[in-house]
């Protein structure tokens, strides 16, 4: 069966600065994928190459069996890769429900449409009372749950996750990785770029490693967290 | 052609150029730092002028003694205009803060020609009047005095930003407000300074224009355009991009006009700019936008 | 506010604003009234880009002009008559300001504020220097036919008002239109979050197209009508860069990406432009320029987000305390 | 909701407010001028010289001043109309053509006003006339110089100042006359104009009659109004090798090419102006001796008075209250209003039609003019058939008439001199 998503030897380079280099994975359909690494190491413009928002200098991207490096995040959204922002970027004009309502525009345009679909993604991410809240009265946590409620509403297949737990107090991180839990349970694959390791671990079918924009290593959470160079990468920091 | 006429236009265009730069500067130090375009910056130079023309014409004083004078007068009315409207406005949206400097530019042309009359004004015979005639090139001594003006100005502004503590501190302001602000630098003291600077900025580009440009209350609007092109040319917020866009839209409109019809002078100034930032979007040396 | 309540308020204002010059008659009056529904009108089509989808174009002169010059040339030339030389003048900038959208909107902020502005001041240019156009001179709108073919009127200033408010109103269906439909909500998103927007699947420089697009139609539009008032078009006065700022300025003190915003910022904008020149402006002083930007500061200081903006506010508070 | 309320009362009061604007209460046996100048914006200085000179005029007319050989001077008022007083109602155009069509309909419509003089500017005028013509009110127009507004077929409209067909002829019939006089024949004529409605109409009738003369066109040179530098133009004017120079400038742009030529040691053999900037009040102020051996097409000068003792009056009554000369724009303003008020007159009525039909029937004769005119007669376009212009040039920083010869009060001085040598 063709993977999800191949990243095969990519690499990416801003004038003479290499933030990616020789990158391969891939990720199954349903499939959690954790991506994690020290500051600086390279993830979030990993995310951006496979999002669309950076075309690559190097290597490929397939996406469901085809090759999508340098396509436009437009184009990559209507394949079916939805994305979150380390910074949430909700639209601040709007109110909750009118920002999901612009990610089901994707798929249809026309607006009671959007407003019913827009409803369910924000009841299945837990913000089913907030519709008609202007976006920007939102606690952070809410916020970033919009965004992925946002996401979702795009109908991806792969859902590309930046932080989305970043800040959060234990109990909004249950809530947040049981969030993700019931999106795997609705057959999207996450790739999600996590530093809060308790979020992570325990929901993450497989696990990558960067490292200066390299890939160090690659495997189950328990053997990452076993892995001499990742744990040298973590205390080196 | 000969390449004398050619030369000659050159260096004309460049002599005019340092005085776009000048006004640029005070223009993209204000956006450097506060975000804010400034459309009363015409009027700032015009003040400039005006002070100029009434010390002489009351007191017999050249307007190139009256310079220090001038600066401080100009200097003043920014960190006034600061004080007075900016400061309420730092925050609120791009359009409204573009509405209130327009405005400040029409209550500057209203007040000039409420207070000096409308008529047209020149400074005679001041110490700078003459020319110079160099190998069969020409030029007046006023512009070259005016140019020398102005590259000293723009480069002790350059100074004042790279080299001074004060201007560090300016800098760091316009990097980042935040973080400035964390490190102990107090921002509304910073906006305050910019302004008081790009005013002093366009006050000198007024005093030394004043030797030889007609002094009338609309004059503000023959350099506007040119300086707003300038600045963007530059780079918003980057006083060395104002500093050599200022000679290029010099040179380009001096030989331009000559090249292609005069005519067209401005419209090929305003292609040029088109073609830089279309291929640039940050202009020639602007921060990169993301 | 309900829907319905609301749909009653539209067509009681709108009714106002049919029966408005039966009780206003002087034709001077009337005047008054056209060039506030005028400039209601392009701050309208201007809020489409300027304001929802938040491109801030200082040159949408170019637009106008394009608009007035391409019904007058036609009716000049071709005796073609301004109700169609009207819409080829917006289908017109419509295409140009396609052409120059497309490599325009890489720019952002004042960037492109800048460019619009460059576009319009060449276009300024090359019109001055257009013999085929008339150049400097200008062009007049011959006086001898009358009637509404001609959309020339002797005395009577009722059929410009209602054309007026007929394009008003058409242009404000239209950005009602687009305000309900996806299209606004992809407007309000680029403007917002450019790129969030890119990553739900908005391509941003499509609909900053069909932003300009339908924004410089309708300016086009008053553009035409403009011609037919006046009568007489230069490049000074149609392709100026006062206008483009004239119509932001009517948007910004209403209220930016607010349907009536421009109508209330035109209203009082034009309002206090006509008082301060009429008490003032015979002085030869300078007392009403004076005035006017001490009203715009103020505006601008105390209602940053206008005048539409500060009453949302005040409704928001107030529910908030009844909460 | 009471915000609400408020915002809607503001907006009301400002609609009234606009809406119930009118001039003063019509003051016992009035009647009302409306006149719109540019008294603000760039052309504010000149805007407000000619507002002057009409103030003058009303005065003169409105009192009983002796001794002036003006119609209507000796009485107070209009004797025809129970010696009933001028008022003027001054709006400001702005340079703006739609400003000045809304100020003529609401002086029309508001203010009452029986007739209009203005505007200076020829693209306002052409808006603010079509107001006029449409309600059916006259319009004079003493200043505006564009040959196409008396070519529109209206009836209403009436000036008394020659216009730019007519001042170019000048030009040529001038340079014809220089030639039999003095044998000099300029060989490559340069033409430098503002790209404006103005200049640029009247260099293209200069390249008509260049042609149609036999004279030689160099360089076409047309620049724009507000430029910062004229360094490009006189570079080019410079390598054209011109002996002669046609110039078309406003103010601001006169002094700047004035100096730029003589920064860049540029000496054609004469500079044959278009006015306006080069008659400006200011511009002999600024250049002083700089200004020198200018010729420059004009319709009134102060030497003039040698031949007709009135101008000398009344320029005395003028420099008396505003400390300046009459100029070319300032008197013909001032002529204006006196041949409008004189219809009135006549008319015995203030009612449009009678106005119209005095105003066409109109015959002032030269000697009541301050003008060196013919006198004011229109033909049916509106247009004064016995307007003429003068060359004037400046000599010791002063007009003088050089031309018509039996005018002229010095002898021109052709080629002038280099800057060096003055």
């Amino acid at each position: 069966m063709n993977p999800l998503l191949e990243v095969d030897n990519l690499g990416k380079r801003f004038g003479g600065l290499v933030a990616n280099e020789g990158i391969s994975f891939r990720l199954d359909d349903s499939q959690i994928v954790g991506l994690i690494g020290p500051n600086g190491a390279g993830k979030t413009t990993l995310f951006n190459c496979i999002a669309g928002f950076y075309p690559p200098s190097e290597g490929s991207i397939r996406f469901r069996g085809n090759a999508v490096a340098g396509l436009t995040p437009p184009e990559m959204a209507r394949l079916g890769v939805a994305r979150t922002f380390q910074i949430v970027r909700i639209f601040a004009s709007m109110t909750v429900l009118e920002n999901a309502m612009v990610g089901t525009m994707l798929r249809n345009k026309r607006v009671p449409v959007a407003r019913q679909r827009a409803r369910d993604a924000l009841e299945f991410c837990g913000l089913g009372g907030r519709l008609d809240l202007p976006a920007v009265n939102l606690t952070v946590a809410e916020q970033r749950r919009l965004e992925v409620a946002r996401a979702l509403a795009t109908e991806p297949k792969l859902l590309l996750l930046d932080e989305t737990m970043a800040g959060l107090t234990p109990s909004e991180v249950q809530e947040a990785v049981r969030l993700v839990k019931a999106i795997q349970a609705r057959g999207i694959a996450c790739l999600i770029v996590e530093h809060v390791m308790e979020g992570i671990m325990p929901i993450a079918d497989h696990m990558v490693v960067l490292d200066y924009g390299r890939k160090i290593a690659e495997g189950t959470p328990a053997e990452i967290s076993r892995n001499p160079a990742v744990l040298a990468a973590y205390l080196g920091e | 052609m000969s390449g004398e006429i050619l030369l000659q236009t050159i260096l004309s265009g460049v002599l005019i150029g340092l005085i776009y730069a000048l006004v640029a500067v005070g223009l993209t130090m204000i956006y450097g730092v506060m975000d804010i375009v400034n459309f009363a910056h015409g009027e700032f130079l015009m003040f400039g002028m005006y002070s100029s023309f009434w010390l002489f014409a009351l007191f017999g004083l050249d307007p190139l003694v009256t310079l220090p004078l001038t600066v401080l007068m100009l200097f003043a009315l920014g960190l006034a205009v600061y004080q007075v409207v900016i400061k309420r406005i730092t925050n609120a949206p791009m359009l409204s803060q573009i509405f209130a400097t327009f405005g400040l530019m029409i209550l500057f042309r209203g007040i000039a020609q409420f207070l000096w009359k409308p008529d047209f004004r020149t400074v005679e015979n001041s110490l700078s009047s003459g020319k110079v005639i160099f190998s069969g090139l020409h030029f007046g001594l006023p512009q070259i005095i005016a140019a020398l003006g102005a590259v000293l100005a723009t480069g002790a502004t350059w100074w004042f930003i790279n080299r001074t503590r004060l201007g560090a501190a300016l800098e760091a302001t316009a990097q980042d407000k935040e973080a400035a602000q964390l490190m102990g630098i107090p921002s509304q003291r910073m906006f305050a300074l910019a302004w008081g600077i790009g005013a002093a900025c366009a006050g000198v580009a007024g005093v030394l224009l004043s030797t030889f440009f007609p002094i009338f209350p609309e004059v503000g609007a023959n350099f506007i355009l040119i300086a707003f092109v300038v600045v963007a040319l530059g780079g918003f917020g980057s006083v060395s991009g104002a500093f050599w866009a200022g000679i290029i839209v010099g040179v380009v409109e001096v030989l331009g006009g000559f090249l292609l019809g005069p005519e067209y002078k401005l419209a090929i100034v305003l292609a040029l700019f088109l073609a830089v930032i279309l291929v640039r979007p940050q202009g020639l040396m602007g921060r990169a936008q993301t | 506010m309900t829907a319905r309540r609301r749909n009653i308020q539209v067509v009681a204002a709108l009714a106002a604003a049919c029966a408005l010059p039966l009780a206003v008659t002087n034709p001077g009056h009337q005047n008054f009234l056209i060039l506030i529904l005028m400039f209601a009108q392009v701050g309208v089509a201007w809020n489409i880009l300027g304001g929802y989808a938040g491109q801030v174009s200082l040159g949408h002169a170019a637009f106008f002009g394009i608009g007035a010059y391409t019904s007058t040339v036609l009716l000049t030339h071709a005796g073609l008559t301004p109700w169609i030389g009207m819409l080829v003048g917006g289908l017109v900038a419509s295409a140009f300001a396609v052409l120059i959208g497309w490599p325009c909107f890489r720019l952002k902020g004042h960037y492109f504020s800048m460019a619009t502005i460059a576009v319009a001041e060449i276009m300024q240019v090359m019109f001055t220097n257009w013999e085929g156009v008339g150049g400097a001179v200008g062009l007049y709108v011959p006086l001898k036919d009358q009637g509404w073919e001609a959309m020339v009127f002797n005395t009577s200033k009722l059929p410009y008002y209602y054309i007026a408010l007929g394009l008003l109103v058409a242009t404000l269906a239209a950005n009602w239109a687009i305000e309900k439909s996806f299209l606004g909500y992809y407007f309000r998103a680029i403007k917002d979050e450019p790129e969030a927007a890119r990553s739900l699947g908005i391509s941003l420089t499509r609909y900053k197209l069909v932003a300009i697009a339908i924004s410089s139609f309708f300016t086009a539009l008053g553009g035409s009508f403009y011609a037919q008032k006046e009568l007489f078009i230069d490049p000074g006065s149609v392709l100026t860069t006062a206008l483009s700022i004239k119509m932001a300025l009517v948007t910004i003190l209403g209220g930016v990406g607010s349907l009536f915003g421009p109508v209330v910022g035109s209203l009082l904008l034009t309002g206090i432009e006509e008082v301060t020149r009429q008490v003032f402006g015979g002085s030869g002083q300078g007392t009403d320029l004076i005035l006017y930007a001490l009203i715009i500061i103020g505006v601008a200081v105390f209602y940053p987000t206008g005048i539409m903006g500060w009453l949302k506010q005040r409704r928001f508070l107030v529910a908030e305390v009844k909460k | 909701m009471l915000n609400k309320l408020r915002a809607v009362a503001l907006l009301a009061a400002v609609l009234i407010m606009g809406l119930t604007l009118s001039g003063n209460v019509l003051a016992e046996n009035e009647i009302k001028i409306g006149a719109i100048y540019p008294l603000t914006g760039a052309a504010a200085s000149t805007g407000l010289e000619m507002k002057n000179a009409l103030e003058l005029a009303v005065e003169i007319i409105n009192n009983e001043t002796k001794g002036l050989n003006l119609p209507l001077a000796a009485t107070a008022g209009l004797p025809n109309l129970k010696n009933a007083k001028i008022k003027l109602i001054f709006a400001d155009h702005q340079g703006n053509p739609q400003v000045g069509a809304t100020e003529a309909e609401r002086l029309i419509t508001q203010e009452k006003v029986v007739a209009i003089i203005g505007a200076y500017f020829s693209n306002v005028t052409a808006t603010a006339s079509q107001v006029a013509e449409r309600y059916g009110i006259p319009f004079m127009n003493p200043e505006s110089s564009s040959a196409t507004l008396t070519q529109r077929g209206f009836k209403w409209f009436f000036r008394t100042t020659p216009h730019d067909d007519l001042f170019v002829h000048n030009f040529f019939d001038f340079l014809k006359a220089v030639e039999q006089k003095k044998g000099v024949k300029p060989k490559r004529i340069a033409r430098m104009n503002e790209n404006t409605l103005w200049g640029t109409e009247t260099t293209k009738l200069e390249d008509k009659l260049a042609k149609e003369r036999g004279y030689n066109i160099v360089e076409k040179i047309t620049y724009p109004a507000k430029s910062t530098q004229l360094t490009s133009e006189v570079q080019r004017l410079k390598a054209s090798n011109a002996d002669l120079i046609m110039q078309s400038s406003y103010l601001g742009d006169a002094i700047l090419a004035m100096k730029t030529y003589k920064e860049q040691g540029f000496t054609p053999e004469a500079i044959l102006a278009n006015n306006a900037g080069f008659n400006d009040s200011e511009f002999l102020k600024t250049l002083g001796k700089d200004g020198n051996f200018i010729l420059s097409r004009e319709v009134w000068a102060l030497d003039l008075t040698s031949r007709n003792p009135l101008i000398k009056q009344v320029n005395d009554l003028y420099s008396q209250k505003y400390k300046v000369n009459f100029n070319g724009n300032s008197a013909r303003s001032f002529t204006g209003l006196f041949v409008l008020a004189d219809a009135i007159n006549r008319a015995k009525s203030t009612e449009p039609e009678a106005i119209r039909k005095a105003l066409s029937e109109t015959n002032v004769p030269g000697n009541q003019l301050i003008m060196p005119w013919g006198g004011v007669k229109f033909d049916a376009a509106g247009q004064n058939t016995l307007g003429s212009g003068i060359i004037v040039q400046v000599q010791d920083g002063k007009y003088v008439t050089v031309w018509p010869f039996e005018l002229a009060s010095k002898d021109i001085i052709w080629p002038m001199p280099g800057w060096d040598k003055r």
